[in-house]
């Protein structure tokens, strides 16, 4: 009972987050919910035992990306100036495709036959776990995700550095 | 990426108001900052929040009243302040000052500008954030104004010197005491130095920061340690002496990249850190001079109760702690100067400030205004 | 140089704009014509006898019949005084600056205007510098009158000694 | 915390498992009400009295000595003033933001002590990821900060919050590595696992178990300091440049809300340098079974980590302050590659060493014996220099 509860809550807030973030006019207000909804995230993850993942998603949205989104905000110039973070456009097209889309979530959702693994899992470390599996039966991707990251950070440095050699 | 220029990028560049009341600014003195992030395009001072219009109040008073509102234009620092008017008063009426007054005089100067120097870098290394080193020589200032204390009375606003002398007489006791208290001075000094000055980040922060060198220097008028330190050897007390200055023996401390191993260069905010260190050392070897060759004798000139200086008008420089401090007096004939103008080294130091500061960090505007040693008073009198 | 013969170089230069010329005084001056100020001052400064690269500071006098601006020069190299005066009418108090010659003059030349009314033409960035920005009139001027209030502050405070002494004044008639 | 529930739940005779994790529940937040905030504050405001008297006796001052014996009670006094005193709000503030934002720092320190082991058996929760879950909730303070200086509507607030999220990612990444070298010997992410791994002696300790690891220590303590934004890397509330940075504009409790938070940092900093370097709360083997096993381990730990505290006190009233271009060169020139070099250097150590018992105690005498050397060092430059001024040395320290 209290389980679910708490379930509800951490959906609530996750939710909400999200809501806020869609609908708000402020930006930094977005980000905001933004992280209220990544803790929400975080805290369902702990709640299905998972710890290392909530940790991780913790330190890397918030820790990182939403501060990154914060700092990023906050030096655009006239924040309060800008009444809406995104203009609405085509909102005639955009209604009857999220009504359908929401429509299809629903009726999956009937269909499918969730597995319950909480009580099998409940209470052992995952760290070790998902340290064996990602060095052994998903390797590939593991090392596949890697290299992306690598291309990431060079184009990173790559557009630093061209912006320094313009500016001196 | 590559076809948009630097000025599409910043755009906008941002407002800022330091001051007031801004802790580093020393006073009040205000600066409109055009930055662009913490990079200063420009820095705007606005000075002017302290002016009590002194130079107004002159023209209304006999010349020995004056006195007591010399030491508020420079309150770091009164008793220079009082000599300077005190000799300037004198040239113009050709007085003759009695030996022993001329050294008592040379003597609190000096102690008045080693409290100075002592606020001065001690504030520089507060602004930078280290506030132990300040406080130490806050406490080596007390001993220096209990002593002054001793012979004047007064601790910051002294008030002491009159036209053709001093108010009292030096104590025996008192020499005896700023003897003793030379010595450890001295080895405070050294302290103060292992402390901060040589510290690296200390060193760090201030090597190559607002550097002005010996033409903008020139250029715009600054003087004292601040021109020294940027190589050019002038000091008043040995260029046109004044008082007993050409008796006595003391170097005048140049800038010489003393930041060198870090990326300085002369004239960069340690080099003016460092001056202002080496001539309170300077300062305490004229104080030991002083006290040893100290005359007995008179202490006051005869002078007439009310002073009638001959039309005319008079410029005398001294050097003051920060710099070279003048009085120019217009004389009608009355016993009230017709013009009273005190030329100060903060107002020209001060004047420089939106020329230096382009295109430093915000960090580094507050190290420059500590290392230019500026008070406010000084600048708007 | 000796003062004697600094000023007689440059009266040799500019005999007609020089006004007057003494070595008798405290310090050696020079009264210039306002409009030959420029031209003098970059003698000053370049002349090879001048080497005048140190203003030392510049004020302005009100002398009742003119306004007096005055700069005092000094030489680092050849350690030499001199004092440029500028006399100026009380109408029209204006003269060319010389902030491009001297950049200490600039805040000079701004106190100046701020204190006297004297107007440098030409000068980059003329505005008060001591008293506020919309304040009327310029307190150093000898027929100047400081106003009561200021923004609604009064600017005279009560001074209760000097109502003692006016009772005191009044029993004694 | 487990047992505790258990025998709660036995003894008032529950039965339903909603009940059972009623009681789980509330007993959770009690704990953390009841013992956690008060524990916090207490240590927070003790730290901050003894950080002002240590300062007083650096500078030839007192400090507060008049609240009572020593002038211990002071921090109570200055938390009630705070208290008393009006919450201030700028007009243009983002109100909901500016309320919010001391919380979050708040937390973001509090939250920490969860996972912080006292001794073997006083630790409110041994996390698996412990190590992680301190790093993970620290970077709430980033955010708060952010919010706090942004939402102030002033730029100088706004430079200090962005100053402070700079210097936070920044610092972050060497921390993260320089635990990480820990993390590699000990196999494991819990706090109580790294200390088991350590042991009594220095030369058990984490900090001596190769020289590089010495590296590994001034890195992650120098970080550390910069993400406790203390001097020298002070620069997100710089008092002398951006007036007070980030809590410009907050009064009454908000403020005392950050500062307690700093005080807390300074806490949580000095117990991370000791659990992941310095042993922790190992006490003697022999002791083991005792009933002085406890309190001795409890006081070892406070010893040291009050020593670390110590000296995080004394750099701050030392030093002067980085600039921000010098702090980020620091971190991305120096730290970083250096701390991923020792990390290469120190696994290629433990490959090398595996199963030489032997050679792994020798390393550890000969890296002890260096850091204690350097520790040596300082000890003597600072007499040297003590004599050099002609003080006269004051014992009577508390006076």
């Amino acid at each position: 009972m209290i389980v679910v509860l708490l379930f509800y809550f951490l959906a609530l807030i996750t939710v909400l987050g999200a809501l806020v973030t869609a609908f708000s006019k402020n930006i930094v207000h977005s980000a905001f919910g933004l992280m209220a909804s990544m803790v929400g995230v975080a805290g369902l993850y702990g709640y299905m035992s998972a710890d290392f993942l909530a940790i991780v998603q913790l330190i890397v949205y918030v820790g990182g990306i939403v501060v990154l989104i914060l700092f990023a905000v906050m030096f655009t110039g006239d924040i309060r100036e800008v009444k809406s973070s995104n203009k609405t456009v085509n909102l005639l097209w955009a209604t009857p495709f999220i009504a359908a889309l929401i429509g299809i979530i629903i009726g999956a959702e009937g269909k499918v036959n969730f597995v319950s693994k909480t009580t099998k899992l409940h209470n052992t470390p995952t760290t070790k776990m998902i340290g064996d599996s990602l060095l052994s039966d998903y390797v590939l991707p593991f090392e596949v995700v890697s290299v992306l990251l690598l291309a990431v950070l060079l184009g990173a440095v790559h557009v630093a550095r061209k912006y320094k050699t313009d500016e001196r | 990426m590559s076809n948009i220029t630097e000025k599409e990028v910043f755009f906008d560049e941002m407002t800022l108001n330091m001051g007031p009341h801004h802790p580093s600014t020393h006073g009040v003195l205000r600066f409109v900052l055009k930055t662009d992030g913490e990079i200063l395009k420009t820095a705007i001072p606005d000075v002017g929040f302290l002016h009590r219009s002194i130079e107004k109040i002159a023209e209304s008073l006999p010349y020995p009243q004056f006195f007591p509102y010399t030491d508020r234009v420079d309150y770091l620092a009164a008793m220079n302040a009082n000599h300077a008017y005190a000799v300037a008063v004198e040239k113009l009426l050709g007085i003759e000052v009695p030996e022993r007054a001329e050294y008592i005089r040379v003597l609190v100067a000096e102690m008045n500008r080693i409290a100075s120097h002592m606020v001065g870098v001690g504030s520089l290394a507060s602004d930078l954030g280290a506030f132990t080193p300040f406080l130490f020589n806050l406490r080596d200032r007390e001993y220096l104004y209990d002593y002054l204390e001793e012979m004047c009375g007064a601790r910051l606003t002294y008030n002491y010197l009159s036209i053709g002398g001093v108010h009292r007489d030096l104590k025996q006791e008192t020499a005896d005491k700023i003897l003793k208290f030379v010595e450890q001075g001295i080895k405070n000094l050294d302290e103060f130095n292992r402390l901060i000055a040589y510290n690296k980040i200390f060193l760090r922060r201030l090597a190559g920061v607002a550097v002005v060198n010996k033409k903008t220097c020139i250029e715009y008028g600054i003087v004292g340690p601040n021109l020294r330190a940027a190589g050019l050897k002038y000091d008043v007390r040995k260029d046109q002496p004044y008082s007993i200055y050409d008796k006595l023996d003391f170097d005048i401390p140049v800038g010489e990249a003393y930041a060198a191993s870090d990326g300085g260069v002369i004239g960069d905010a340690y080099d003016r850190f460092m001056v202002r260190i080496k001539e309170m050392e300077q300062s305490y070897k004229i104080i030991k001079q002083v006290l040893k060759e100290i005359p007995e004798g008179e202490i006051q000139a005869k002078v007439p109760r009310k002073l009638k200086p001959p039309v005319g008008d008079i410029y005398v420089p001294t050097e003051s702690a920060r710099g070279e401090m003048g009085y120019y007096i217009f004389s009608d004939g009355t016993d009230k100067p017709w013009r009273l103008k005190i030329r100060t080294g903060s107002f020209s130091a001060m004047s420089a400030f939106e020329e230096i500061s382009n295109g430093y960090f915000i960090a580094d505007l507050v190290s420059a205004i500590g290392s230019f040693d500026i008070v406010a008073p000084e600048v708007d009198r | 140089m000796k003062p004697s013969e600094l000023l007689n170089v440059i009266e040799a230069e500019f005999g007609d704009f020089i006004l007057e010329s003494s070595d008798q005084g405290f310090d050696p001056y020079i009264v210039v014509e306002p409009d030959a100020l420029r031209d003098v001052s970059f003698f000053l400064r370049d002349d090879e006898r001048m080497k005048f690269d140190f203003l030392r500071t510049s004020l302005g006098t009100d002398k009742i019949d003119f306004i007096e601006s005055l700069f005092v020069l000094y030489s680092y190299e050849l350690k030499h005084q001199l004092i440029v005066k500028v006399e100026l009418s009380h109408k029209n108090p204006e003269v060319d600056t010389v902030s491009d010659i001297w950049k200490a003059a600039n805040w000079y030349e701004r106190e100046s205007y701020d204190l006297l009314g004297i107007n440098y033409k030409d000068h980059p960035d003329l505005r008060r510098l001591m008293m506020p920005h919309d304040w009327v009139g310029h307190p150093l001027l000898k027929d100047y009158k400081s106003p009561k209030k200021y923004h609604g502050m009064d600017l005279y405070r009560f001074n209760p000694v000097l109502k003692v002494t006016k009772k005191k004044a009044k029993k004694k008639k | 915390m487990e047992s505790i529930t258990n025998s709660l739940i036995q003894s008032w005779g529950i039965t339903s498992s909603t009940g059972a994790q009623l009681v789980s529940l509330l007993v959770m937040l009690a704990f953390s009400a009841v013992v956690l905030i008060p524990f916090f504050l207490p240590f927070a405001g003790i730290t901050s009295w003894l950080e002002r008297r240590i300062a007083g006796r650096m500078q030839s001052r007192v400090g507060p000595n008049i609240n009572g014996p020593q002038g211990f009670l002071q921090w109570i006094a200055d938390g009630v003033k705070a208290m008393e005193k009006e919450d201030l709000m700028p007009d243009d503030a983002d109100k909901p933001l500016f309320k919010v934002a001391p919380y979050f720092v708040f937390m973001g320190v509090g939250a920490t002590l969860v996972a912080i082991p006292f001794s073997e058996y006083l630790v409110l929760s041994d996390l698996n990821v412990g190590i992680f879950y301190i790093i993970s909730v620290t970077s709430f303070v980033t955010v708060g900060i952010l919010l706090a200086g942004w939402s102030s509507n002033n730029k100088w607030s706004l430079i200090g919050g962005v100053r402070s999220a700079s210097q936070m990612i920044s610092y972050e990444i060497p921390t993260a590595l320089s635990i990480l070298t820990v993390v590699l010997l000990t196999g494991s992410l819990s706090m109580q696992d790294i200390v088991k791994a350590q042991g009594f002696w220095p030369w058990q300790w984490h900090i001596s178990n190769n020289p590089f690891m010495i590296v590994m220590f001034f890195i992650f303590f120098i970080s550390a300091l910069a993400e406790g934004s203390r001097t020298p890397f002070d620069l997100p509330e710089a008092e002398s440049e951006l007036v007070s940075g980030y809590n410009t504009e907050y009064s009454g409790i908000r403020f005392a809300m950050f500062f307690l938070a700093e005080w807390g940092n300074l806490f949580v900093i000095g117990a991370m340098t000791t659990v992941l370097f310095l042993g922790g709360w190992q006490a003697p083997v022999a002791l083991q079974g005792s009933i002085w096993n406890t309190p001795v381990q409890f006081i070892i730990f406070m010893t040291k980590m009050s020593a670390v505290v110590f000296i995080v006190i004394q750099l701050r009233w030392t030093l002067p302050r980085v600039r921000v271009d010098q702090l980020m060169i620091i971190c991305w020139h120096y730290f970083v590659p250096l701390s991923l070099l020792s990390i290469l250097a120190v696994t290629i150590w433990m490959a090398l060493s595996y199963g030489h018992s032997a050679l792994e105690l020798g390393m550890s005498i000969f890296s002890a014996a260096i850091w204690l050397y350097f520790v040596f060092l300082v000890l003597f430059r600072a007499v040297r220099n003590f004599k050099k001024t002609n003080a006269k040395l004051n014992l009577n320290f508390l006076e």
